[in-house]
This record gives C-alpha cells, sequence and structure tokens, in this order.
C-alpha cells in the first residue's frame, strides 16, 4: 500500500510541476495568481499523501494550515495583483 | 533506487526548479509568485525530513504571510522596474559570481554528507528532562523552557521590527493607520469569504497553539494563522486597521514579552535563575500562560508588519 | 474487510490522481485565462476530494477522518471564492482574450 | 542515496542559488527575494543536519528545529523591515535603486540585518 501511496503522490507532484511551467509562464498576471489555487489543491493532496506515506499524522495540521493561508495569498494577489483594481474604488468594480 | 528515492529526486527537483525560476525570472512580480510556490512547497521537504513544526512554520510565514509582503512590494514597485532592471551588472561579475555561489554550494553540500556518524547531538538530554515541564513535544520544550532566552529575545526582534517599520512614516502620518482603506460591497464575493472564514481560522489557530503541548504546533504557527484571518478582513473592508498610537494596541504587542519577563524575573527572585520554571506540576500552566500572551502578540505583530509603514492619518 | 479498504484507496486515489492529470492538460491546452482557470479548479477540486476519499480508509481515528474532510471542504469554499476573484480580475484586465 | 543526501544538496543549491541573486540581481526587491531563498535553504541545511543526528527515538533533532522556527522568526521580521525601508525609499526618491553616485555600492546589505 505505501508503495502505491508513494507512486501516486510523485505523479501528483508531477502533475503540478507541469501545471506551475504553465502557470508561470502564461502571459497575463491573471495567469500567474493561478499558481496559490493550484498549490492549494494539488500541494495539499500530495501533502496528505506524504503523511500517509511517512506515517506522520500531524502532516494533516500542516494541510490544514496551508489550506488557509493559500486562501490569504489568492485573495492578496487578486487585491494588489492587479493595481487598477484596487485603485479606482476596489469595492464597486469587485462586485458588479 | 526505490520508489521513495524517485519520490524525493522529484520533489527536490520541484522545488529547486522554482527557486532557479525565483532567480531568473524576468519580472519581479512573476519572481514573487514563484516564491510563493516554492514556500508552500518547502513544508513537503519537512514533512520528510520528519520535521512538523518547522514544515508549519514555513508553510504560515515563507509561503503565506512572506510571500503576499513581498507580493505586496512587488505590485507597489512596478513603476521603477525598469530603470533599475537597466543597472544588470556585466559579464564579469556575473560569471564570477556564479563560480563563487557554485564553490560555496559545494562545500555546504560536502560539510552535510560528510558530518561524523553518529552526528553530535543534544536530543538524548532533550529527552531526559521533558518531565521538568509536562509537555509532550520536545520541539515545544526546547522553544519554550531549555532555550527560552532565544524565544523571549525573538519576540523582542519582532518588536523591534514593528518599531522600525512605524518610525518611517512621515510626519503627516505618524500614528495613523497603515495601508489603503480596503472598501467593498456589503453583498460581494470577497466579503461573503471573510465572513465564513475567518471563524473556521480562528478556531483552527487556537487548535494548533494548544496541540503544541504535545504534537507539532505552537504559539507562532497559532500566531500566524491568525494574523492571516485578521488581514483577510481587513482587505475585505469590513474592518480597518488600527491606528498604530493606540494605547490598547501597544500594550497587546508587549503582552507577550512582558508575561516571558515577568515569568523569567519571578524564576530569578523564587527560584535558581532568570527564567527558571517552578517544579512539575507548576511549570506546564505558567508555560500555557506565556504562550497565550504570545499568540496575541504574534498575531498582532504579524499583521502589522504585512500592514507597513502608517500612511493615513487617524482621522483619514 | 480491510482488504475491501485498500481496494477503496487504490481505486480513489488512482482516480485522484487522473482528475490531477486532467487539471494539468488542460491548464496545458486551453487557449485563454477563463478556460485554464476553469480547468484548474474543476479538476483539482476534484482530484483533492477522491485523494481524501481515498485517505480515509487509511485515517487511524475518527478525528483524524473528520479534518481531512475539513480539508477539502476548505480547499472547495477556496476556490470557488478566489476563482470567481481571479475570473472578475482577469475580465477587467482584459487579459482573457 | 538517503533522504538526507538528496535533500542535502538541494538545500546546498538553494544556497548557491539565494546568492547568485543577491549579487547579480539589481533590483533592491529581487535581493530580499534571493536572500530569503538563501535563508530557506541555510535553514534546510539545518534540518539535514538535524535528521543525521536523530537520536534518542526521533525522525529529527529537535534542538536544530527549534533554532530554525526562530530563526524563520527573525527572518521575516528583517524581511518586513527591508520591505519597509524599498516602499518608503520609493516614496521619497521615486526610483528604487541602490547606486548611489559613488560607482561601489557592495557594502549595502537589502535584508536588514
Amino acid at each position: 500500500m505505501t508503495e502505491f501511496l508513494t507512486a501516486a503522490l510523485g505523479f501528483i507532484l508531477a502533475m503540478l510541476a507541469l501545471g506551475l511551467v504553465s502557470i508561470l509562464r502564461g502571459p497575463g498576471d491573471a495567469d500567474r495568481m493561478m499558481a496559490a489555487q493550484l498549490i492549494g489543491t494539488g500541494g495539499i493532496a500530495a501533502l496528505l499523501l506524504l503523511g500517509a506515506v511517512t506515517g506522520v499524522p500531524a502532516a494533516t495540521d500542516v494541510a490544514l494550515t496551508i489550506a488557509l493561508l493559500a486562501t490569504f495569498a489568492s485573495i492578496a494577489f487578486v487585491k494588489k495583483g492587479l493595481p487598477q483594481l484596487d485603485a479606482d474604488e476596489a469595492g464597486s468594480t469587485e462586485d458588479r | 533506487m526505490t520508489v521513495a528515492t524517485i519520490l524525493e529526486m522529484v520533489l527536490a527537483a520541484v522545488v529547486l526548479a522554482l527557486g532557479v525560476w525565483t532567480i531568473a525570472a524576468r519580472e519581479t512580480f512573476a519572481a514573487t509568485v514563484g516564491y510563493v510556490a516554492y514556500g508552500l512547497l518547502v513544508p513537503l521537504i519537512w514533512v520528510r525530513l520528519d520535521a512538523v513544526d518547522v514544515a508549519l512554520t514555513e508553510a504560515a510565514i515563507g509561503g503565506g504571510l512572506g510571500g503576499v509582503l513581498l507580493l505586496g512590494a512587488a505590485a507597489r514597485l512596478r513603476p521603477s522596474e525598469p530603470a533599475t532592471a537597466a543597472e544588470t551588472p556585466g559579464k564579469i561579475v556575473r560569471l564570477s559570481a556564479a563560480g563563487a555561489s557554485v564553490m560555496i554550494a559545494a562545500a555546504l553540500a560536502a560539510a552535510v554528507l560528510l558530518l561524523p556518524d553518529p552526528a553530535p547531538t543534544l536530543a538524548p538530554a532533550a529527552v531526559a528532562n521533558a518531565s521538568a515541564t509536562g509537555l509532550a513535544n520536545p520541539v515545544t520544550n526546547v522553544l519554550m523552557a531549555f532555550r527560552a532566552m532565544d524565544t523571549m529575545l525573538e519576540k523582542v526582534v519582532l518588536l523591534l521590527a514593528i518599531v522600525g517599520v512605524w518610525s518611517l512614516a512621515s510626519d503627516r502620518a505618524w500614528g495613523g493607520r497603515p495601508g489603503p482603506r480596503h472598501q467593498a460591497g456589503p453583498h460581494g464575493v470577497l466579503v461573503f469569504l471573510a465572513r465564513l472564514l475567518p471563524p473556521v481560522g480562528i478556531v483552527v489557530g487556537i487548535y494548533i497553539l494548544w496541540t503544541g503541548a504535545n504534537h507539532p504546533g505552537g504559539a507562532f504557527q497559532g500566531g500566524s494563522i491568525l494574523a492571516a484571518m485578521w488581514l483577510l478582513v481587513i482587505m475585505a473592508g469590513l474592518t480597518d486597521t488600527p491606528a498604530v498610537g493606540g494605547r490598547w494596541l501597544r500594550l497587546v504587542l508587549i503582552a507577550g514579552p512582558g508575561v516571558f519577563l515577568i515569568v523569567g524575573l519571578g524564576g530569578l527572585c523564587f527560584g535558581p535563575a532568570f527564567l527558571a520554571y517552578p517544579l512539575p506540576p507548576h511549570a506546564k500552566p505558567l508555560i500555557l500562560i506565556i504562550e497565550v500572551a504570545m499568540v496575541s502578540t504574534i498575531a498582532v505583530t504579524l499583521g502589522l508588519l504585512l500592514a507597513g509603514a502608517p500612511e493615513r492619518s487617524d482621522q483619514g | 474487510m480491510s482488504f475491501a479498504l485498500d481496494i477503496l484507496t487504490i481505486v480513489a486515489v488512482s482516480a485522484g490522481a487522473f482528475f490531477f492529470l486532467a487539471g494539468t492538460v488542460g491548464l496545458l491546452r486551453f487557449p485563454d485565462t477563463l478556460t485554464r482557470l476553469h480547468a484548474l479548479t474543476k479538476a483539482d477540486n476534484l482530484g483533492l476530494g477522491l485523494v481524501v476519499l481515498g485517505l480515509l480508509p487509511q485515517a487511524g481515528s475518527l478525528r483524524h477522518g473528520l479534518k481531512l474532510v475539513g480539508i477539502w471542504l476548505l480547499a472547495l469554499l477556496a476556490g470557488a471564492t478566489v476563482s470567481q476573484l481571479i475570473a472578475r480580475a482577469a475580465r477587467q484586465s482584459g487579459s482573457a482574450r | 542515496m538517503t533522504d538526507t543526501t538528496i535533500f542535502g544538496v538541494c538545500a546546498a543549491a538553494a544556497v548557491g542559488l539565494g546568492l547568485y541573486g543577491l549579487i547579480t540581481n539589481p533590483q533592491p526587491l529581487r535581493k530580499i527575494v534571493a536572500f530569503n531563498l538563501l535563508g530557506s535553504g541555510v535553514f534546510l541545511l539545518l534540518g539535514v543536519v538535524g535528521r543525521r543526528g536523530a537520536a534518542a527515538g526521533f525522525g529529527n533533532d529537535p534542538v536544530p528545529q527549534a533554532l530554525v522556527i526562530t530563526g524563520i522568526v527573525v527572518a521575516f521580521s528583517a524581511t518586513a523591515l527591508a520591505v519597509a525601508l524599498l516602499l518608503r525609499l520609493f516614496q521619497t526618491a521615486g526610483s528604487a535603486t541602490l547606486r548611489s553616485d559613488a560607482p561601489t555600492s557592495a557594502g549595502i546589505n537589502p535584508s536588514g540585518d
């Protein structure tokens, strides 16, 4: 079972890396903002599998922390990444 | 080559590739995004090294708060980028820098790989004295008891950093509020998230603090989650950043190191030495009191460090 | 019983890995920001959900299992909100062609 | 090949990368990012040392772990101060260059410590 989970973990990590390549290369900043989102899902999946493989149950707590802070990072991406959004009265433009 | 070895090589390769991107990317904003991704992936290595306490801290700081700090600065400094990009040093400088970096990296790798076997360690001593505090997590024991002086001074460093940041305010904004005032409509998506997530985040933060006594976790990791939740509420426009001149704010800022210092002096007056804790049944409650005072200080300090220097006067 | 649970783990984690593959293929192949965002959020959230489902039989205690489910719910909430915000930002900055 | 070998080399490479970026990148913010990368490599090195020194039934030596946690906090404080200084420089001078009129600006350390 451990072998299988390790292989799945390696596969998901490779997918994560490929996804990051395409995101970081991507033409606009909006593409790059997806990076934290990608880590928020793929990274957590990898971390949970790693906890099961390595026999560290506390890895779940790390995943919980990353889930919260990746969300925070994504929000900050959107708020700060596009200055025009923040400058011209963020409230009205963002909520329509 | 086992499956586990291949996995470790994939993990190291992904992390290093992100490191290369962080250094080599042309735009600063893109490089910073790469650093955030790097900071959120390094915890996997720490978990693999069986250091979950550090993994928690790296996840909270490296990826979360630190990444957001650098990202905000990159967005604000964007107009200055073309001017400074022209100052790239010449080929000779770059080549010699690359040479020096490779040499230092090789020396470090050799030093780590050629450590004497078995490596010198203080772990047995840390385990032998664990009963003195009543805490089961050895890392918390080292942080809060055996090297308590380091932890106390670390809080003083945080305090000095916030004093340094605040002293950069212009005369007009002295003692005022940091950052812009965010505004958002009452029915926006962001406001929805900022109402839903912080209660969960606060529970998780307190859980991480509480579990730190016996399992990986602790005041700093919990405090950074609380800080992130606070900033989320501020970014959604539900509340404003506090004026840095406020008395209550300053009281919270010194609560952590203050309580630590009082307990330490108590050890000097009633016990054998500075920061000496009393015998087992009383040590754990004292440490918990310090941790609770520290977590509020850490949450407020980290949040204000991210918010930056005051930019608006108190009324604005 | 434990054999059946192991089978469940293998099937669910494999399916989760497949959805991560689908998400990455979508990121690499789709032409513009909005479709790539669509590929990323749908496929990856489903992938994480399946991985969590697969790890549930391996979780030692009820508390651990509940934490796993909680992480997935948090990721879903974050994914839904953040992808909305990114899509809006992309549309306004005009990078979504 | 054990985990300490792989991650030890990875950590050393991160230090090298960070150092290279710190020297060659002209933008101060990039120098700060590079310095953080360097610091993260040093922390990882300590983690690998702690892993090798694992004894008394631990996966990783608790003493270096505690040192690294303290180090991460101090590095974050220094980064926050450096970023604040940089933003203030940009605000008052209108540019974020570290270059003064004197040709050598080698002594400037953007990390703030």
